[in-house]
Parts: C-alpha cells; sequence; structure tokens
C-alpha cells in the first residue's frame, strides 16, 4: 500500500537519520584525543619514585572518570572543567602516568538530574571499573552521589566543584569521597572579607541571587558573614529570581527603588550575562555596587569596572611571573584551548593533581607498586600539594581547605587582587559553619 | 413551556413546544436554517436550551448531559456519519456497546457485538475498515452504534442525506423495519421519505413550529 | 491469551537481569520504575491526552516516601507504598478533575502547569522538602528487615508486571475500548452513553499511581528524590517513552520503551553531543515506525 | 510614586516583549498548521545565536534583518520535516520532540558553549530618562520589531489571497480542502512565516538577551503559556494574553516576589479553569 512518492519521502527521512548517525559518529571519533600536540610540558609532577625496592604489582592503565556538564547552560562551566582534565592527563601521561600507569579519561556528561548522576556513577564504578571518578558541578548532583558512592565504597570519589556546604556539615564525605574545593562558604566569607576592606562604610546591602538551594546558600553565607563582622549593615532586599530567567526589568526596578550601597549576586551563566547587560542599559552600575561571587564569567560580557568579583581562582593569580605551576598551566592551556583557564579548570586541576599525588604518595609511604584504597584515602586525608591556582591542603573532614581570590573589576580583567587564606575563609575542622561564621 | 436557543444574535430555536408518543415516528421538516438541527442537538443534549424544558417520560432531562440522556433512553444519529475513522466495522461497534458500560475492566461481551452488528446486517463486513464502506452502510452503521443503547426514542439527523436518490427509500425501509417500537423524531428534507415513514409531521421555520400535520398534507403546506 | 506472557517476560527479564551483576541490578529497578511512569503517559495517551505533568505524580511518590522518613523515621516499605499512592492518586484525582474541561495543547499546559505549581513548591519550602538538593531516600524495610537489592528488583519487577496486566485488561475491556472512542471521537462516545469525564477521572488516578509507585522505587534505586522529578522536561520524558510504548504491539510495551529510552540516553552521555544521539534515535524510532505501520 | 508608577510599566513593558516575542510565531504556525512544535524555541534561539555572530560583521540593525531572513529557509525545511514524519498529532508531537533535541546538540556543534547576545552593541543606541529612569532604546525599538511583524501578519491574514487561504484552513483544513485550497501549500507557508517571525524575534531579542545551550526548551514554557490563555489562531488574544502573564508576574515580582516561578503557571491554571479554551477563544465550543 505504500505508494512511491510516500517510499520516496520515508527513504529520505531515513537517509537523512543515517547522515545524522553518521555526523554523529564523526563528532564522536573527532572529539579531542588524549594526543597532545602543545609543545610545554607542565612541570607539576615530581620525579616519580619507581625504585626495585617496592613491592607488589604495579597497573598499566589507570581509568579514570570524569563527568561534567557537557550541554545545557553549565557546559560554560563544564567544558573548561574537561578541557583541563585533557589537558592535565596528558601532560602526566607524557611524563610517565602515575606511576607508571597511564590514565585514561572515562567523560560523562552531567545531564539528566541527580538520579541519572546516581546512575552514572554506578555505570563508572561497576560497568566500567574505573579507579577513580571525578565529577560534578551541580550541588543536587553531589548530594545524591556522596551516600551512594559511600555505600559503594570501593572507588576513590572526588568532587571537583559543587559548592554546598551540607557535604562537610552533615559529614557526607566519610571514607571514599573527597572535595578538592571550597564551598559557599569560602565565597560568602571571602567576598565578605573584601567589601569591608574596600566599603568600610557601606551601610545597606541588598541580594538578587537564584531561587534554588546554590543561591539560597551563597547569599545567606556572605550576608551573615558580613553581619557578623558590621552588625550595623542593614539588609534591605534580598531577591530571588528563578533559574534562566531571561528578562531581569522588574529586580532591576526594584534595586533602583531600594538604591542599596551594594548588591550582592552569585549569578552565573546566561543569568549573570542578562543581568549585566539589562542592568548597565538601565544605569544600574552607577548607582549601585555589585559583589559577584561567580563573577569572573561576566567580565568579558562587558561587566562595567570597579565591581567586586570573587574567584575562587583567577588566572593572573598567583602571579604567572612568579609561581611556575600557574604560569605552565596558563600557558599550556591558553595554547591548545585558544583562552585562559576560567576557575572550574582550575577546581578540576585540584581534582586531578589530588587523585595523582594521593596514589603516588600513599605508595611511596607504604613502599609498594600500587596502594591499595585505604593507603590512599589514608594519605589523601592529609594530603597537601600545589595546584596552580593554590597550594591546596585537604582537611580531615574530606575537604579541602581552600582559599579565594578577591578582585575588582577592570577592563575585562580583574586588578587588586586579595587572596584570603585557607584558615580565614573555612571553618576549622569540626565547627559547623553556621556557627563559625557567626563568630568572626 | 418552550424551548429556546439562539446563537449570538440568531435566534435558532424560538419557542418550540411539541411531544413525541411513544412508538410514534415523528417527522421535522423545514427550509434549511430553521432550526431543525438544532432542536435535535437540545433534544439529545448536545446543546443546552436558553429557556425552557425537556421532559422525558415525566423525568426533567433538561440539565441532563448527553450520556445520561442515552442511558434514560435518547439515542441520536448524526448527519454526517460519526463513525470511528481508522477502525474496524466490529471495533466501531465494540465501542458503542462498551460506552454503556461505565469504566469497568471486564472483557468486551463479543456477543454484544455480534448481535448489534447482525440486528443491522452488518455482521459480515466486521473485518473492513469503516471508510471502505458505502455512504448508505455508514448511515445504517451510524444508526446501529446508537441503537445499541436500546433506546425508546431515537433522533435521526437527516438519515438520507449523502446517499444517492434510488437507495433512500430502501435504507429507509431497511432501518424503520428494525426500529419498531421505538419513537422516531426525523430530520428530512425528502418529502417522499417522509410521506412514506412518518406518523405526523412538524414543519418547523425560523425557530418555530409553524404546524403538525398529518403526513398526506405536508406537501400542500410546503407549496 | 499471548498478551498474558507480557508479566511473565517482565519477571523473567528482572531475574535475568539479577544475575547480571551489581550495575544491571540497578537498571533493571531503575527501568522498571521509570517505565511505571511511561505507563501512566502510555494509558493517558490512549485517551489522546498527552500529559506534561506525569512528572508531578512521579515526584510526589518518592517526595511522600521521603518526607515520611525525615520527619517521621520510618522506611516501612508498607507504609511508604500507602503513602505513595495515597498522594499520587489524590494528585491524579485534582488533574483528572480539573483537566476534565480541556482537550489537545489545553489539556497538556494545565497539566503542565500543575506540575510547575508542585515543583515551585518543592523548590521553595526548602526546610521541608529540601528544596532543590531533593531528600535522601532511606533503603526500605519490610517488617523490619531491608530488602536490599534483591528485594527492590522483586518489587519492581512485580509492580512492573501487575501494571502490565491491567494494561492487558484494560486492552480487552469495555473501558479500553471507550478510551479508543474518546481519543478519535469524544462527542460521538459522549452521544452513544460514555461519561467521558469520568473515564477520564479514573484514568488520571491510574496514570498518576502508576507514575507515583515508579518515582518510589527509581528514588529507592537512586537514593534520592530532587524537584527534577517534577519539572516538566521529566514528564516530557515520559511522554516520549509512552508514545514509543504506543508504536509498540505488545502489552509491556511501556517497559521496552523505557528501556530503550533510558539505555541510550545513558549510553548518550559519553559523547560530547548527548542530544544528537538521543533525537537521532527518536528520528530514527519514527521512520522506522511509519516505514512498517503505514495504513 | 511616580517613580514607582514608571519603574512598574517598564518592566511591565519589558516583560510583555518578552513573552510576545516567544509566542508570536508558534501562535501564527499553531493556529494554521495545528503543528504543536516542540522545536519553536529552537528557532527562536537561532535567530539570537545568528543576530549575535552577523551584528559583529555588519551591525546591529542588518545583522538582525540578516538572521531573520536566513531562518526564511527554514521554514519550508520544518514543514516538510514534519510532514514526511508525522501525521498524527501525537507522530508530530514526537517529530518535533526529536528536533528540539537535535537542535541543542547542532547549535553547540556550530556556537559552542558561550554565551551570544547583541547588547553590547545595542548599549550603543543610549536610553532615554523618563521620570529618573533610564529606559534603553534597545526595548523601544525592539516594540517596534514586535508591532511590524504584528502588522505584517495581520495584512497578510486579513488583505491577501494567501491570508484568506490561511484563514480558511485556520477554520476548517477539511472544509478548505474540499474548496480546492492547496493545504500542504498553505501549511507550508504559514510554518515558513512563523519561524520567520519566531526567529526574527529572536534575534530582536539578543538586544537584552543572551543566547546559550539549553535555552530552547525554557523558552517553550512562556509561548506555550500565552497561546494557550490567548486563545489558538488570535493575534490580538496573543498580544492581550502576553500583557496578562506581564502583569500578573511583574505585580508577584513587586508585591510578593516569593511567587515569580508559579506567577505564570497560575495564571495559565486560572484561565483554563475559568475558560478552557483561552481567555480570547473565538469559536465558542459545543458543550
Amino acid at each position: 500500500m505504500v505508494s512511491r512518492r510516500d517510499a520516496l519521502k520515508i527513504g529520505a527521512s531515513f537517509v537523512v537519520g543515517l547522515g545524522l548517525g553518521a555526523g554523529l559518529a564523526s563528532i564522536i571519533s573527532g572529539r579531542p584525543s588524549a594526543a597532545s600536540q602543545s609543545g610545554t610540558t607542565i612541570s607539576l609532577s615530581p620525579p616519580t619514585s619507581s625504585s626495585a625496592t617496592q613491592t607488589g604489582q604495579g597497573k598499566e592503565v589507570f581509568k579514570l572518570g570524569v563527568v561534567t556538564f557537557q550541554t545545557g547552560p553549565a557546559s560554560i562551566f563544564g567544558v573548561p572543567a574537561l578541557n583541563a582534565a585533557q589537558l592535565l592527563v596528558d601532560e602526566i601521561n607524557k611524563a610517565g602516568g602515575i606511576l607508571g600507569a597511564q590514565i585514561q579519561l572515562v567523560v560523562r556528561d552531567e545531564s539528566g538530574g541527580p538520579d541519572k548522576m546516581v546512575a552514572v556513577y554506578k555505570e563508572l564504578v561497576q560497568q566500567v571499573g574505573v579507579d577513580a571518578y571525578i565529577g560534578l558541578i551541580s550541588s543536587a548532583d553531589c548530594l545524591a552521589v556522596a551516600p551512594v558512592a559511600e555505600d559503594i565504597g570501593t572507588t576513590l570519589t572526588v568532587f571537583f566543584d559543587c559548592a554546598t556546604k551540607q557535604l562537610v556539615d552533615q559529614g557526607m564525605m566519610k571514607r571514599v569521597a573527597f572535595r578538592t574545593g571550597g564551598t559557599t562558604v569560602t565565597d560568602g566569607v571571602s567576598l565578605a572579607k573584601y567589601v569591608l576592606e574596600v566599603m568600610p562604610d557601606v551601610k545597606t546591602v541588598a541580594g538578587l541571587n537564584q531561587d534554588y538551594a546554590y543561591g539560597h546558600d551563597e547569599w545567606d553565607d556572605f550576608k551573615n558573614a558580613l553581619l557578623a563582622m558590621k552588625p550595623d549593615v542593614q539588609i534591605v532586599g534580598e531577591l530571588f529570581t528563578p533559574l534562566f530567567t531571561s528578562d531581569y526589568s522588574a529586580q532591576i526596578s526594584k534595586i533602583l527603588d531600594l538604591a542599596p550601597d551594594l548588591l550582592h549576586t552569585s549569578f552565573w551563566g546566561p543569568d549573570l550575562v542578562n543581568f549585566i547587560k539589562q542592568a548597565s542599559a538601565r544605569g544600574l552600575f552607577q548607582k549601585v555596587k555589585v559583589a559577584f561571587a561567580r563573577g569572573e564569567f561576566g567580565l568579558s560580557q562587558g561587566m562595567p569596572d570597579g565591581q567586586i568579583v570573587e574567584g575562587p581562582d583567577y588566572h593572573a593569580f598567583p602571579d604567572p611571573r612568579a609561581y611556575y605551576v600557574n604560569r605552565d598551566f596558563v600557558n599550556a592551556y591558553q595554547s591548545r584551548f585558544g583562552s585562559a583557564p576560567s576557575y572550574p579548570a582550575y577546581h578540576m586541576a585540584n581534582a586531578v593533581l589530588g587523585v595523582k599525588y594521593a596514589i603516588e604518595t600513599a605508595a611511596a609511604v607504604e613502599n609498594v607498586a600500587w596502594p591499595d584504597l585505604s593507603a590512599v584515602i589514608h594519605a589523601f586525608e592529609r594530603l597537601a600539594y600545589p595546584a596552580p591556582g593554590q597550594y591546596i591542603i585537604m582537611a580531615p573532614n574530606h575537604n579541602a581547605m581552600e582559599g579565594a581570590v578577591v578582585g575588582v573589576s577592570k577592563g575585562g580583567d580583574l586588578e587588586k587582587f586579595k587572596f584570603m587564606y585557607p584558615a580565614e575563609v573555612n571553618p576549622p575542622v569540626g565547627v559547623p559553619s553556621t556557627q563559625w561564621i557567626k563568630s568572626l | 413551556m418552550s424551548l429556546r436557543k439562539s446563537f449570538g444574535g440568531v435566534k435558532a430555536v424560538d419557542g418550540v413546544s411539541m411531544d413525541v408518543e411513544e412508538g410514534e415516528r415523528l417527522a421535522v421538516v423545514g427550509p434549511n436554517g430553521s432550526g431543525k438541527t438544532t432542536l435535535i442537538n437540545l433534544l439529545s443534549g448536545l446543546l443546552k436550551p436558553d429557556s425552557g424544558d425537556i421532559y422525558f417520560k415525566g423525568i426533567r432531562v433538561t440539565n441532563k448531559p448527553l450520556h445520561a440522556r442515552v442511558k434514560l433512553g435518547i439515542a441520536r444519529s448524526f448527519q454526517l456519519p460519526s463513525l470511528y475513522q481508522g477502525l474496524t466495522v466490529r471495533q466501531n461497534a465494540a465501542i458503542a456497546v462498551s460506552a454503556l458500560r461505565g469504566f469497568s475492566l471486564r472483557p468486551v461481551d463479543e456477543e454484544d457485538v455480534r448481535d448489534a452488528l447482525e440486528r443491522f446486517g452488518l455482521w459480515e463486513k466486521r473485518d473492513l475498515p469503516v471508510g471502505s464502506l458505502s455512504e448508505g452502510e455508514k448511515k445504517i452503521l451510524d444508526i446501529a452504534l446508537a441503537v445499541v443503547a436500546r433506546p425508546k426514542v431515537l433522533l435521526l439527523d437527516e438519515p438520507t442525506s449523502s446517499v444517492a436518490e434510488e437507495n433512500k427509500f430502501e435504507l429507509m425501509e431497511f432501518v424503520v423495519g428494525r426500529l419498531k417500537g421505538v419513537s422516531l423524531v426525523i430530520v428530512e428534507h425528502d418529502l417522499d421519505i417522509v410521506e412514506a415513514f412518518a406518523d405526523r409531521v412538524a414543519v418547523m421555520h425560523s425557530g418555530r413550529i409553524t404546524a403538525v400535520v398529518p403526513p398526506g398534507e405536508v406537501r400542500r403546506m410546503a407549496v | 491469551m499471548r498478551g498474558w506472557l507480557s508479566p511473565i517476560a517482565i519477571i523473567t527479564a528482572a531475574t535475568a537481569a539479577y544475575f547480571g551483576g551489581p550495575f544491571l541490578r540497578f537498571a533493571a529497578v531503575y527501568i522498571l520504575g521509570w517505565s511505571l511512569a511511561v505507563f501512566g503517559a502510555w494509558l493517558l495517551l490512549r485517551y489522546g491526552l498527552v500529559n506534561f505533568g506525569i512528572g508531578a505524580s512521579y515526584a510526589l511518590g518518592a517526595y511522600a516516601a521521603g518526607l515520611m522518613y525525615r520527619y517521621l523515621h520510618t522506611a516501612d516499605l508498607a507504609v511508604h507504598l500507602l503513602a505513595a499512592v495515597g498522594a499520587a492518586g489524590a494528585w491524579g484525582a485534582l488533574n483528572g478533575a480539573v483537566g476534565i474541561k480541556t482537550r489537545g495543547i489545553y489539556y497538556s499546559l494545565l497539566s503542565l502547569s500543575l506540575s510547575m505549581v508542585l515543583y515551585g513548591v518543592l523548590v521553595k519550602f526548602y526546610t521541608v522538602t529540601g528544596g532543590s538538593d531533593g531528600l535522601y531516600m532511606p533503603d526500605p524495610r519490610l517488617l523490619g528487615v531491608r530488602i536490599g537489592t534483591a528485594g527492590l528488583l522483586a518489587l519492581a519487577a512485580l509492580l512492573a508486571a501487575a501494571w502490565a496486566a491491567l494494561g492487558e485488561v484494560f486492552g480487552r475491556s469495555y473501558a479500553g475500548h471507550v478510551a479508543a472512542g474518546i481519543k478519535i471521537n469524544e462527542l460521538r462516545t459522549s452521544a452513544l452513553g460514555a461519561d467521558v469525564g469520568r473515564h477520564i477521572l479514573i484514568s488520571s488516578v491510574l496514570a498518576s499511581i502508576a507514575a507515583g509507585l515508579g518515582g518510589l522505587i527509581v528514588g529507592y534505586s537512586t537514593s534520592h528524590v530532587s524537584p527534577d522529578f517534577a519539572y516538566w522536561v521529566t514528564s516530557g520524558k515520559m511522554v516520549v517513552g509512552g508514545l514509543i510504548a504506543s508504536f509498540l504491539p505488545w502489552t509491556w510495551g511501556f517497559v521496552a520503551s523505557a528501556a530503550l529510552y533510558q539505555a541510550v540516553e545513558l549510553y548518550s552521555l559519553q559523547f560530547a553531543y548527548p542530544e544528537l544521539v538521543v533525537g537521532g534515535l527518536l528520528l530514527a524510532i519514527l521512520a522506522a515506525w511509519r516505514l512498517y505501520y503505514r495504513r | 510614586m511616580a517613580g514607582f508608577a514608571i519603574s512598574f510599566l517598564i518592566s511591565f513593558y519589558v516583560f510583555f516583549l518578552n513573552i510576545l516575542m516567544t509566542s508570536l510565531g508558534m501562535a501564527f504556525t499553531y493556529g494554521v498548521t495545528r503543528i504543536l512544535n516542540l522545536a519553536q524555541g529552537t528557532f527562536f534561539v537561532l535567530g539570537g545565536y545568528l543576530a549575535s555572530v552577523f551584528a559583529w560583521q555588519i551591525g546591529l540593525a542588518f545583522g538582525i534583518a540578516a538572521a531573520a531572513a536566513a531562518s526564511l529557509a527554514f521554514g519550508p525545511l520544518f514543514y516538510l520535516y514534519v510532514k514526511a514524519l508525522g501525521r498524527t498529532e501525537l507522530e508530530q508531537l514526537f517529530a518535533t520532540y526529536a528536533l528540539l533535541l537535535i537542535g541543542e546538540g547542532l547549535f553547540k556543534l556550530v556556537f559552542g558553549n558561550g554565551d551570544y547576545t547583541t547588547a553590547s552593541l545595542a548599549d550603543g543606541l543610549g536610553s532615554v530618562e523618563v521620570l529618573g529612569q533610564q529606559v534603553p532604546y534597545s526595548y523601544l525599538w525592539g516594540g517596534a520589531v514586535a508591532a511590524a511583524l504584528l502588522a505584517l501578519m495581520y495584512l497578510l491574514l486579513a488583505r491577501t489571497r494567501a491570508g484568506l487561504y490561511m484563514r480558511a484552513v485556520r477554520d476548517d483544513a477539511e472544509m478548505a480542502s474540499a474548496l480546492g485550497i492547496n493545504v500542504r501549500e498553505v501549511g507550508l507557508s504559514a510554518s515558513a512565516l512563523g519561524i520567520l517571525i519566531t526567529a526574527a524575534s529572536g534575534a530582536a531579542s539578543s538586544m537584552w538577551q543572551a543566547f546559550t545551550l539549553g535555552l530552547s526548551g525554557q523558552i517553550l514554557v512562556y509561548a506555550f503559556a500565552s497561546l494557550v490563555v490567548g486563545g489558538i489562531g488570535d493575534l490580538l488574544g496573543v498580544v492581550a494574553a502576553s500583557a496578562v502573564i506581564s502583569a500578573v508576574r511583574t505585580a508577584a515580582v513587586f508585591l510578593y516576589p516569593q511567587l515569580e516561578l508559579v506567577a505564570i503557571y497560575l495564571v495559565v491554571i486560572a484561565v483554563l479553569l475559568t475558560r478552557p479554551s483561552g481567555l480570547f477563544a473565538r469559536h465558542a465550543r459545543l458543550a
């Protein structure tokens, strides 16, 4: 009963489908391969101490699962992070791998929500059999995966970016799970301290944040830190907007009406760009100074000069002329990907290097060719290591004591950096963050 | 009390009062736009009257929805056969059988389906898609579906429209022969048909019934 | 009576998955759970209703249990099941009652809006629901004993089999024929005596309960529930799953379609362009459907 | 008080413009072809991406115009795609969902993961001060584009033969077909036009909005909302619906910001409960 015309149509749609499939295949095979052509070699790794005294069997291939956003609005974080992972893995492999094992990246996209991320975790750990797992930008994803990782308990699991303080406050990283970055507390406290340094007379503050856990956490931590250090500050407005709002004119009107001395925002992605564009068109920046907790991506999108921007890392700090680890990282990243690394790239570097150093340290301590998981965990809990952005100091609560860079925007860059030392912007181990913030 | 219904400013049915006796065949005739189909829609419950009341066996059904009237015994056919396109004759009948059952998870009784189709001689065609039936067969199936509910009153909206001239009489004979004891309200253009099959004829004009006459006098009225 | 093989096929597949290692066990639970939500979408598609808010029921099933655990500290499976069925059933009744007057795109948008209001509530009431971070879901216990992975797999398989059996019964039943009638020509079906609103209301409740149980199972399998469950994109995926199921001739089509969709989605995550993989697959399915089922 | 009123009005106007821009093309396409296009947002985003790319080369106005012109090619392609793959409404839904996903993948392939906008160029247009509030000219130009698109559609529908055919198809496709109207060609031109309008709206929106991955789906819900509130197939209905939605949302932000997320959905629910076929539906449904 199929007429010729219809058969042709269906045939054509099939050909289109096949073409798409072929296109896909070429994309897939064409994804950045492990072979790097960059000339510079990062001298991050200390010479591997593979001496004859070691016992046990070594490893040839080290499978490293990396999960981060490749699609959707948050890919603006995920893509630089994956770039950094590929860059570092290539460099480490060129220098002989981890204890002689070549790292093989197994990449997954962080899309589909927390339940899908649990599925991906189980796939990587139980099906692919990765030796270590690095991943996750979204807080909800981390909070879902952490209990599952501890429950399975077979695989070193490193969260590289998600900033939720619950992981620490609720002691969710017990054995195999670690985080090599700071929390919203780090962001809030460092930003508040910097604000008080450059605007000691700040009287009125308003907040404009995204209406989900991350936005609320960023605002609460900033607000509470500021109020703890300067109790006479007045909070004149707390605005929250749905994620991925395309129009902020109502909020801008309201802020202009409130006319605070300072506005705090942790906007990221398209929301950050939309807000900067729409606020500057309405003249908001001439009347209100803005403190950005995730402002780095707005620097190239027309952020006016004089706004306060928190790192957590920034490619010009520590000064690449003085700190070779950052210099090599920035140069290699720039020559391979055409732009300076943004902070998620630094966060990824913290994680990749953390895994490498933890394993190497454990092997050296135990004097084996390849350490077992508990030895690696033991080493990681006490590890301190140089990363491109700063020295990373791991704490017994499995979280990094990360410092933060804060600066002021100027011509699409940051200046007047101030580095907040880890102990300045992180609660001591065992002290709940809310309690610590109150004591500032 | 008389029935009224208007659309915008147009009075489609404007004060109609009438009765249908048990087992009677009442024809409604009148020019296009005189309100015949609107009357059928009011009686079947497809439309609600602006004013007036409808009683069936002493029960006020004015505000009862379509499906509730069917269960009381008022069923209807459609001017353009309203069949389930893409399905077979048998599936159409199965839906009609099911429609009377509420939300029941019991399997469809094939005997009922068979009865419904055999009564109108459609059992042989059961596996044909309804699209392949002739116009007359479509009309018959449309009526057959309505009859599944065993109505006391059946509202037939132009049962012979779109059927070829030479087949109209045969069709009506076939249908009416199978509806013994059922009151019929027949909206019809063809006066030959009306004369042959109706017991009484209501003449409609501009939304009003202008006369109710025996079938023999219709032609005189129409002229 | 071939249709009755469906529940058996589902149980057999689940048993096979049990011996396929820990990941396959997990995946089977996840897919069987998700398939129940697909069943809900599929059931409403039988009436021609595209429900872009079925995810709300899915979320409610899981949140009912998650909140029970958080506030009443009960991980009892029976209590959770009752709570999930109750919450999802009530939501289905609401959706059905509210949606009775609307059809087509209006129905779709009404159900989407209802689910997004629930989503908004789940995100907004941070202190009660855990906000966008979601809630921890415990391992369920039956008579005080953890049911474990095997128990969860058995539960998921039994539920899916039960709903497959219901689907089989429905397909042959009076109600199933009325559904077909409503989908093709609602007015005619009403004129034949069917109370369309009542049919849609009951089916909404059934669909919602199925999705709620699905959410509960998926929540258990991932130990977590988040407002994402109620987001309209989640519902959209379930509708697509239901559409694929309606292309398939078997009663267990909803499980097959859920397995296919989830497998491909998981598989696609390893590529830099996952949407192209899933989109390409959907195109291929549609083309195949058009090729084979031309009338 | 005047200051408050003007800031409310500005906010209202801008959000109104946003909603209107996202829903005009969709309302038009759905009104005539009855294809519920889940990929409509894709064309809006495409317009924004193209405008952002072109505007940096050939200037803002030409960039937006060029983006709209380029999108003309996609209309017929879209119609052929849908007609080839989906005959029933459900199949069409399926086909456009696949297209939405593929569109996202292609955007990433072609445009990468950055933010695209012409806002920096639009800054050059300057702003006008009204009662102490700065109103950027870009919004006014955006309003002009929307008005022009509306006028274009109105003239086309009311004054041309093609428009007559489109109205006929919209009201009753079967009847139109029986009268000898080539429904397929009418549908083709209507989708081409709907996509042109959507892409042009997206291009103009790039003056105040950033385009990035994941936006196509986000936009859809707003378009749906105004389509349904307005009642299908009526241009003025869409305008009025956008105004209603914007008024409620802006009031929510000013008075009770916690409700912003759900305000739009509550409007939709309220409208559908009271007027099941939209506030401004032209045809009464049978009971």
